[in-house]
């Protein structure tokens, strides 16, 4: 594979249609929790809203510069992660620059986003986003652990470190995926999944609005607007590798959207039943349920 | 030539000669003492030199002209005139160094001395058993004169508790003449040897005989007399009783044994490595440095006895053993009481006063060196063919028991050292008597030429004409200079020999020569900082490059051992240099001695006894016992990459060092480890020890290090430690790479071998320089430094970004390789624990750079400055280095990766324009670099756009949600930046290895402690123990008749 | 061989033995070294026994002789000087 | 108590391995090869009719030598400590013998003829039982007697260290000469060996009797001087 | 007769060490130490002696010629003469020891004299 000036405006369309994917689901998933809770919820529209109040404001506070970059860091995280994993299988419209990196360079991209982010947070010299800082690490690593344990697994179950060739090995039929070839795998993965979404129960770390504490808190405006863009792509950019890793990829956008939907329904779902944890709890967790089956989708790969 | 004769001749003439004085010509009296003395040991020095060139014979010297046995004969042969050098060069510089006690006692005590060092001589030359007696009385007597020179009335006491034993000894020593004599018909040493003594029935005569002879070599436990002689007599006196003295009884003893058969030589051996042992374990518990220097003394003579019970292996090489190990204890011994006698105060850290005398500290280190046996000492090579001797013979067992020994008496010595260097010390300088301190160096100066001597009679080079020594050696006699020509020239040292030997290196050689010479070259730029001539940090540095060099070029294991101690040594110096790091440079010596001792039994397992073997011939070693070379050179080198268990040395090592010295000794000395390991596995592959594969193993190790380091290092709160810990962390990556022994997983080490050298180095420097800045290591007393040192924070950001492995820069191709390496091993579970690090490495990666930059800025530090300039400009070079290598991974490595694959079947990397492909994935660090830019830039401009009138607003105007922090200070939260995961993980963390080498540690202080119990101090108590200890053995060795 | 040499040593060894039992025992310092001179003295009856004139008159000389004395300046010494307990 | 008892077992044990030695003692028969050496050559080899002395002084001469410097040495320390610690001023003499008038006149009359008896016994020694250490010994009894009469009489210090030295000096060039106009060190052979069994006989052996007679009656001297007496000089 | 004299100077040598040992008064130790060295030069004389012989002076009852046969082996004597010596030098070198200790410490108690140990 190489690079073809062409790539980029197909790159730029995926984004797009994952942008706009992701403001509705987020909303969607939103919604469904306040119906949980016997809540009416926000409009469909209400995430657009807010996105578009944020980048419209202007704000003259700085605390420094990598208070200023840190949300820079952020979205380029997720931007990247987008781009450097293939989003529909067998469409070289959206394969985006997958060819520059393979499964690894996903796996550790995820943190550079996560480092920036923590990075600005930290300059803003609000103790309590040292506070969110070192919960919402610890938390991570933790969560990343089964995570990184099952996608070994398959990728040693398939002998290729190429997302493209894991989607591959999974097409012909729904058996064929690895959540039926490697359950342990996907179980195990989809516990770490739980961690890094950052809803609840896991979210203790990321300051929702009734505990002060944490790095959002600190940002405003258009640093505001750049994360909350972020938090809306780079849930699904996770989720493009799951259901690429696990679930069988996506030959079309309808089945993406499907896919996408439905994994990202766990998270919510679990979110609502459970209550939050604190962070030592979630590490416990973590380590207690999802290590193991990590490991031991390792060892009987 | 003159008769050796004249050697007794001239010292009772001269001694005679002194009673027609008249009491008040006492600058007369020493004048004519000083020339017998210079008289004797010309004599014996020329006899020494003549048989050392072969331009004399071994000679035998008759009496009242009539043959042996019929009267008394004397010999010189090469060992005689050796010992004689020893003897009477001892005596001279003794007399030289007494010459106040002997000026104040007068001619009496001069003839008194003469007739010591006579005495000593006689027992050296005689082949008369009874003679042999004659001279011994002369000789306790005498002893028992010298130590009135003392001014220390408790030396009286020790006398004569000294007397009453040897009235023991004297018993049994006339006994066991006197029925030898009976049964062979003669008194002629010589004539026993012809005819076996038990064959006839005269066992017990001879084991009486022995015994007593053994006696005067203070064996334990009855040599309390002697330790109170060592710890009451005048210093100068004392040079004499260890180092004349005991050489001589030594001989005598040798002597005799060598008469009496193979059959004693057990029995040598047993009391020998008892008393070597037991010595230098209750050495641990003194405090008094005399009384210390005594048990090294009696441990040492011991060791030699225990050497002459090899006799029956060591042929030819036994004079060069035995000789090397008594020569370097007698110089040094000598050198070390002597300098007690310019110490005023008896305890240890007394010696803190030296420093004032910087050349009395390197005298004092030649001396410790010596003592141990580091290169370039006669008893280092003793130690090397000794090793290889015994093993050979299968003698293994008494190998080991002497290594321990030798390493418990470094960790006494050394740590001795360390409270000369690091504890206070006194402003006023004393004044030393001139005569007194002249005597030092001369010891010292004859300690490097016997060294030098030593090295050109062994059968390997010789290590004081190998290039790097020299030059590091040379940085002594330049000490005087300002510190920043010296670090001119050791730059250009460093780089010209780079320069002269890269020519011949293969890749391999050529990754680790660049990581040493040239790393160390730019590391040496951060030294420029520092101003005034920087005493004692040069010689040290240049000896650890020194070592460096020379153990990539190391052919032979001779060679590569060597090497590994000169570096070893060097690197402890400079540890030690440290504000705190006394203790901590202690511990990294013991690990790195004990580990090097590994190496020597490794290398001559591998031997088989026939050294020199070259490196690559580790690849022959078959059979049962390749297994073990295996495990005791993996422990060897794991000691230097501190792998888990064996890791506890590092972090106060690397942590308490100078800003400077931290890179070196984390980022350029931990490498030579994991060349060594890569020599290792490279020769001999996989081994199986009880049907467990090795690697396997080292596999294990690797990934428990990788584990265990991460997580230690997150809950530092120092950040020097931090970075040591982690070091320990990547340490284990590396050995986890090695020990997959397949083309990938080597490659991946050799990554973080790059990797390590540039990140660590920079992130120590950083660290460095701020906290010469902030005045502390603890990361939560810093904070907000990002915009005072903005340079030092850059530095920082792109060392985590490359440690912790976030594309896009070269950290993560070492992930990259890394992952691709494990697709092929099959050991899945210590892989599992690799993962596991990996995050929590980011852990503490983000806490050094969060603490340290971010958040708020301490009050007391609003005025800091960025780091100096020479501090930085290393750091900027290794910026520059990781984006570089970032884009580019192939310069480096392709022609490794060729290199490798001459190893391994398995195919490589392919390295095809500007994409890196394995057989798994794919890896295209430009492209990565390009997207990521482009995405990055695009959001900053967009982030411009909207908000371009940012300024930077104080952080105390920032609305909080909640509260205004009443304090300021307490606003900063760093403490216990991981409270969480050490609430869910601590358990791991229980310090169990460092438990398990404290209770080491404390097992032995205890032994001692009790041990030294049996030393009441009441002479007859020792008498009893005299008795013991022949009883004991008479019984032991089964009622010989 | 005649007898009389025999029981002259068996009656010198018993001697020797019982005042070298004295020497060791008894309560005052110089009974213990009369008998031990004593000791040396018939030690050196036993010599010319033994064939040895030149030890035997060594052996009373300094033995015997000298060697007594030299105990007896010393306890002088230490006695004028205080130390009268033995 | 228990060091009583743990020095009777070890004396035990010790024993038992004398009773060994003694048990296991079996006479020569006749001459060893060195004793029989002696006396067959001894004669012809050094002209003495003493063995012993032969052997002292000739064969095993640097034991001898060696047993001289020992009490060269023993002096010399003997002097030096007690030099360190006078004695009170006033305290002098032994104290054991009151010296009385018979001891005194007693002492005049016998000196002489004990010192006449010392060099009688010296001077005969390649002859006679006896030598130079026996007459040594003799020598200084006639000091100790001088010393018991009158204890605060002073000896020159000086003059005894003279013959000490004097002689030692003698004996070692003696020895010297041996090595080079004889045979060997020491060597007897330097003086003709004369008639044998005649006083002026055995080459050097009288010679050097005579100077260890000399020498080792100084040294006995001074050693029981320096314990009699309080004060040096 | 030569079994007497060993065993008697065996016996002598065992009761000067059990004297050293066990006596706490520095002169009494000194005081057995020259009655054990009695005893090792008597065992070391009666080694020499063969029974039936003379001593080997050859003087006119002793003609040179017949000396191997007739006279004893004259080594241990000449040893033993030169032991005494020594022992004398060591007794003496010994009280002039136990003399200064007892100027300094005021004792002769070897028990006591234990300021250095361990």
């Amino acid at each position: 594979m190489s690079f073809e000036w062409i790539q980029i405006p197909y790159a730029l369309l995926t984004l797009l249609i994952v942008f706009v994917y992701g403001v509705f689901m987020t909303t969607i998933i939103r919604k469904m929790g306040a119906r949980a809770g016997g809540r009416y919820g926000i409009r469909l529209y209400q995430t657009f809203v807010d996105l578009a109040k944020n980048y419209a404001l202007r704000s003259h506070i700085s605390h420094g510069i990598m208070f200023y970059l840190g949300p820079v860091f952020r979205l380029t995280g997720g931007v990247g992660l987008i781009l450097f994993v293939p989003t529909i299988y067998g469409s070289v419209m959206h394969q985006n620059f997958a060819f520059a990196g393979d499964l690894v360079l996903a796996l550790y991209f995820v943190f550079f986003g996560t480092l920036g982010m923590a990075l600005g947070a930290g300059e803003s010299g609000h103790p309590y986003s040292a506070v969110g800082i070192t919960r919402g690490l610890s938390q991570m690593t933790a969560a990343e652990l089964p995570f990184v344990l099952a996608v070994f697994a398959v990728s040693l179950q398939y002998q290729t470190l190429s997302i493209t060739e894991i989607v591959a090995a999974q097409q012909g039929g729904f058996l064929s995926w690895t959540l039926f070839t490697n359950p342990i795998a996907v179980v195990a993965a989809m516990i770490g999944f739980l961690g890094t979404m950052m809803r609840s129960p896991f979210d203790v770390f990321l300051a929702p609005q009734e505990i002060p504490i944490g790095p959002p808190t600190e940002f405003h405006s258009a640093y505001l607007a750049l994360m909350q863009t972020n938090r809306i792509l780079f849930p699904i950019a996770k989720i493009v590798i799951y259901m690429n890793l696990f679930f069988g990829g996506a030959t079309n956008w309808p089945v993406f959207f499907l896919k996408v939907f439905l994994i990202y329904l766990v998270s919510a779902l679990v979110g609502v039943v459970f209550p939050r944890f604190r962070v030592e709890q979630s590490i416990r967790f973590f380590l207690i349920w999802g290590l193991p089956l990590g490991i031991l989708s390792i060892l009987i790969v | 030539m003159v008769s050796a004769i004249f050697i007794i001749v001239v010292g009772l003439g001269a001694a005679f000669a002194l009673g027609l004085l008249k009491d008040s010509w006492r600058n007369g009296a020493f004048a004519l003492t000083m020339a017998a003395l210079a008289v004797m040991s010309w004599i014996s020095i020329s006899w020494l030199g003549a048989l050392a060139s072969g331009a004399a014979q071994p000679t035998d010297i008759l009496t009242a002209g009539v043959q042996p046995p019929f009267a008394i004969n004397l010999r010189v042969g090469l060992a005689e005139a050796g010992l004689l050098s020893v003897i009477t060069l001892t005596g001279l510089l003794s007399a030289l160094y007494l010459r106040d006690a002997l000026m104040q006692q007068g001619r009496r005590s001069m003839a008194v001395l003469l007739i010591a060092i006579m005495a000593l001589s006689g027992i050296v030359l005689t082949r008369d058993i009874f003679n042999l007696f004659v001279f011994f009385e002369l000789m306790v007597i005498s002893t028992g004169g010298l130590v009135l020179l003392s001014d220390d009335e408790r030396a009286i006491g020790a006398g004569f508790k000294y007397l009453v034993v040897t009235q023991v000894i004297s018993i049994l020593l006339l006994v066991g003449i006197i029925f030898t004599y009976h049964a062979q018909g003669s008194l002629n040493i010589d004539d026993f040897a012809a005819q076996p003594l038990a064959a006839k029935g005269a066992g017990l005569a001879f084991f009486l005989l022995l015994m007593a002879l053994v006696l005067e070599l203070k064996p334990f436990p009855a040599n309390g007399w002697a330790l109170d002689i060592y710890e009451s007599a005048h210093p100068g006196f004392s040079a004499i009783f260890s180092a004349a003295s005991g050489t001589a009884a030594v001989y005598a003893a040798d002597k005799v044994l060598a008469t009496g058969g193979a059959e004693w030589l057990p029995l040598a051996t047993f009391i020998g490595l008892f008393t070597f042992l037991a010595s230098n374990i209750l050495a641990l518990r003194q405090d008094n440095d005399r009384r210390l220097l005594g048990y090294s003394s009696v441990a040492q003579i011991g060791l030699v006895l225990a050497v002459i019970g090899q006799r029956d292996i060591l042929g030819d090489q036994f004079l060069y053993i035995a000789g090397g190990i008594l020569i370097a204890h007698a110089v040094a011994k000598a050198g070390l009481f002597w300098i007690s006698g310019v110490i005023t105060r008896r305890e240890l850290t007394a010696w803190t006063v030296l420093r004032l005398n910087p050349p009395l500290v390197v005298a004092f280190a030649t001396f410790l060196a010596m003592l141990i046996g580091l290169p370039p000492f006669p008893g280092f090579y003793a130690k090397w063919e000794l090793a290889h001797h015994l093993v050979a013979e299968g003698r293994v067992a008494v190998l080991v028991l002497i290594l321990i020994g030798a390493l418990i008496e470094a960790g006494y010595l050394f740590r001795w050292f360390g409270l000369a260097i690091k504890r206070e010390a006194p402003v006023a300088r004393p004044k030393y008597a001139p005569g007194k301190v002249l005597v030092i160096y001369a010891a010292a100066l004859l300690g490097w030429y016997a060294g030098y001597r030593w090295g050109a009679l062994s059968q390997y080079d010789n290590l004081l004409q190998a290039m790097p020594l020299m030059v590091a050696l040379g940085f002594l006699l330049i000490e005087g200079l300002p510190a920043r020509i010296k670090n001119v020239i050791a730059i250009a040292a460093l780089c010209v020999w780079f320069w002269l030997s890269y020519g011949s290196f293969d890749p391999l050689q050529m990754i680790f020569g660049v990581i040493f010479m040239i790393g160390g070259a730019v590391i040496f730029l951060a030294s420029f900082h520092e101003t005034g001539r920087r005493l004692g940090f040069y010689p040290p540095a240049m000896l650890m490059y020194a070592g460096l060099a020379m153990l990539i070029v190391a052919e032979s294991s001779f060679a590569f051992f060597a090497a590994w101690e000169v570096l070893t040594i060097g690197s402890y110096f400079l540890i030690l240099r440290g504000k705190k790091s006394e203790p901590h440079a202690l511990s990294y010596l013991m690990f790195s001695l004990g580990g090097a001792f590994a190496i020597l039994l490794g290398f001559a397992l591998a031997a088989g006894g026939t050294a020199p073997l070259a490196i690559a011939d580790l690849a022959q070693v078959t059979g049962a016992v390749a297994p073990w070379v295996f495990v005791l050179l993996a422990i060897g080198f794991m000691t230097k990459t501190a792998a888990i268990g064996l890791h506890i040395w590092l972090p106060g090592a690397h942590a308490e060092a100078e800003a400077d010295v931290s890179p070196m000794v984390s980022g350029v000395l931990l490498k030579a480890g994991l060349y060594g390991m890569f020599l290792l596995l490279m020769t001999m592959g996989r081994q199986h020890l009880f049907g467990v594969d090795l690697t396997y193993v080292l596999l294990w190790i690797g990934a428990l290090s990788a584990l265990l380091g991460n997580l230690m290092a997150i809950f530092q709160e120092d950040a020097k430690r931090l970075l040591a810990y982690s070091s320990i962390g990547q340490m284990g990556y590396a050995l986890f790479g090695l020990a997959m022994m397949n083309h990938l997983g080597w490659l991946m080490a050799l990554m973080f071998v790059i990797n390590h050298y540039v990140y660590k180095s920079l992130l120590f420097l950083s660290v460095g320089g701020v906290a010469k800045r902030t005045g502390t290591r603890d990361m939560y007393r810093m904070g907000g430094l990002i915009k005072l040192m903005p340079l030092s924070f850059i530095a920082v950001l792109i060392g985590i970004i490359t440690m912790s492995g976030v594309p896009p820069l070269s950290g993560f191709g070492g992930r990259w390789i890394f992952y691709n390496a494990i697709m092929t091993a099959d050991a899945r579970l210590p892989m599992v624990l690799v993962f596991l690090s990996g995050p929590i490495a980011f852990l503490y990666l983000f806490r050094l750079i969060h603490t340290i930059f971010l958040g708020q800025l301490k009050d007391e530090h609003r005025q800091l400055k960025d780091a100096p300039f020479w501090i930085l400009l290393p750091q900027m070079i290794y910026v520059a280095f990781l984006l570089g290598f970032a884009v580019l991974p192939g310069m480096a490595l392709r022609r490794v990766d060729a290199y490798i694959g001459e190893h391994f079947t398995e195919q490589g990397l392919s390295w095809e324009g500007l994409t890196i492909t394995s057989e798994f994935g794919y890896w295209s660090p430009v492209q990565i670099m390009i997207v990521i830019g482009t995405i990055f830039t695009l959001l900053f401009l967009l982030l411009l756009a909207l908000n371009h009138k940012a300024q930077w607003v104080k952080q105390f105007n920032i609305v909080y949600a909640a509260e205004r922090p009443f304090r300021p200070e307490t606003t900063h939260f760093a403490w216990n930046f991981f409270a969480p995961y050490r609430r869910a993980l601590g358990f791991l963390l229980a310090p169990l290895v460092t438990r398990f080498w404290g209770a080491i540690t404390n097992a032995l202080h205890e032994t001692a402690e009790f041990t030294r119990k049996l030393y009441t101090g009441n002479g007859q108590t020792y008498a009893v123990h005299v008795l013991v200890f022949v009883v004991v053995l008479y019984l032991v060795a089964g009622g010989i008749s | 061989m005649s007898n009389i040499p025999f029981v002259m040593a068996l009656l010198l060894a018993v001697a020797m033995i019982a005042a070298a039992l004295v020497a060791v025992r008894a309560t005052a310092t110089v009974g213990a070294v009369l008998a031990a001179g004593l000791v040396s003295l018939f030690a050196s009856v036993m010599f010319l026994l033994l064939a040895a004139p030149d030890v035997a008159m060594t052996e009373a000389a300094i033995g015997s002789g000298l060697t007594t004395f030299l105990f007896f300046f010393v306890m002088g010494r230490i006695r004028r000087e205080g130390g009268g307990n033995d | 108590m228990i060091r009583k008892f743990a020095s009777v077992v070890l004396l035990l044990i010790l024993g038992y391995a004398f009773y060994s030695l003694v048990a296991g003692f079996v006479p020569d028969g006749e001459l060893n090869r060195s004793a029989a050496y002696y006396a067959e050559n001894t004669a012809r080899e050094t002209g003495a009719q003493n063995i012993v002395t032969a052997i002292i002084v000739t064969y095993r001469g640097l034991d001898t030598l060696g047993e001289v410097t020992v009490l060269f040495l023993t002096a010399a320390i003997v002097a030096q400590v007690l030099s360190h610690s006078r004695a009170p001023a006033g305290t002098r003499g032994s104290g054991f013998l009151p010296a009385g008038e018979l001891l005194e006149t007693g002492t005049r009359l016998l000196v002489p003829l004990i010192l006449l008896f010392g060099v009688y016994v010296f001077v005969n020694g390649h002859l006679t039982p006896g030598g130079g250490f026996q007459g040594g010994a003799i020598l200084a009894s006639a000091m100790l007697l001088l010393l018991l009469a009158d204890p605060m009489r002073r000896f020159s210090h000086r003059l005894i260290a003279k013959v000490e030295s004097i002689s030692g000096l003698t004996y070692v060039a003696l020895g010297v000469m041996g090595l080079v106009l004889a045979g060997g060190f020491l060597d007897n052979r330097i003086l003709p060996l004369g008639q044998f069994g005649a006083l002026f006989s055995a080459g050097a052996i009288p010679l050097i009797y005579s100077l260890i007679g000399l020498k080792v009656g100084a040294e006995f001297s001074s050693m029981l001087e320096s314990l009699e007496e309080t004060e040096d000089r | 007769m030569i079994t007497i004299a060993m065993t008697t100077g065996f016996v002598l040598i065992l009761i000067g060490l059990y004297g050293a040992l066990t006596n706490t008064n520095i002169l009494r130790m000194i005081v057995s130490f020259t009655i054990a060295s009695t005893g090792v030069n008597v065992v070391l004389v009666s080694v020499g002696y063969m029974p039936g012989r003379t001593a080997p002076i050859l003087d006119d009852a002793v003609p040179v010629g017949s000396a191997t046969t007739s006279i004893i082996d004259p080594i241990p004597q000449a040893l033993v003469l030169t032991a005494i010596v020594i022992g004398l030098g060591v007794t003496a070198l010994m009280l002039a020891y136990a003399y200064r200790l007892f100027r300094i410490r005021q004792t002769l108690d070897i028990s006591k004299i234990v300021e250095l140990k361990w």
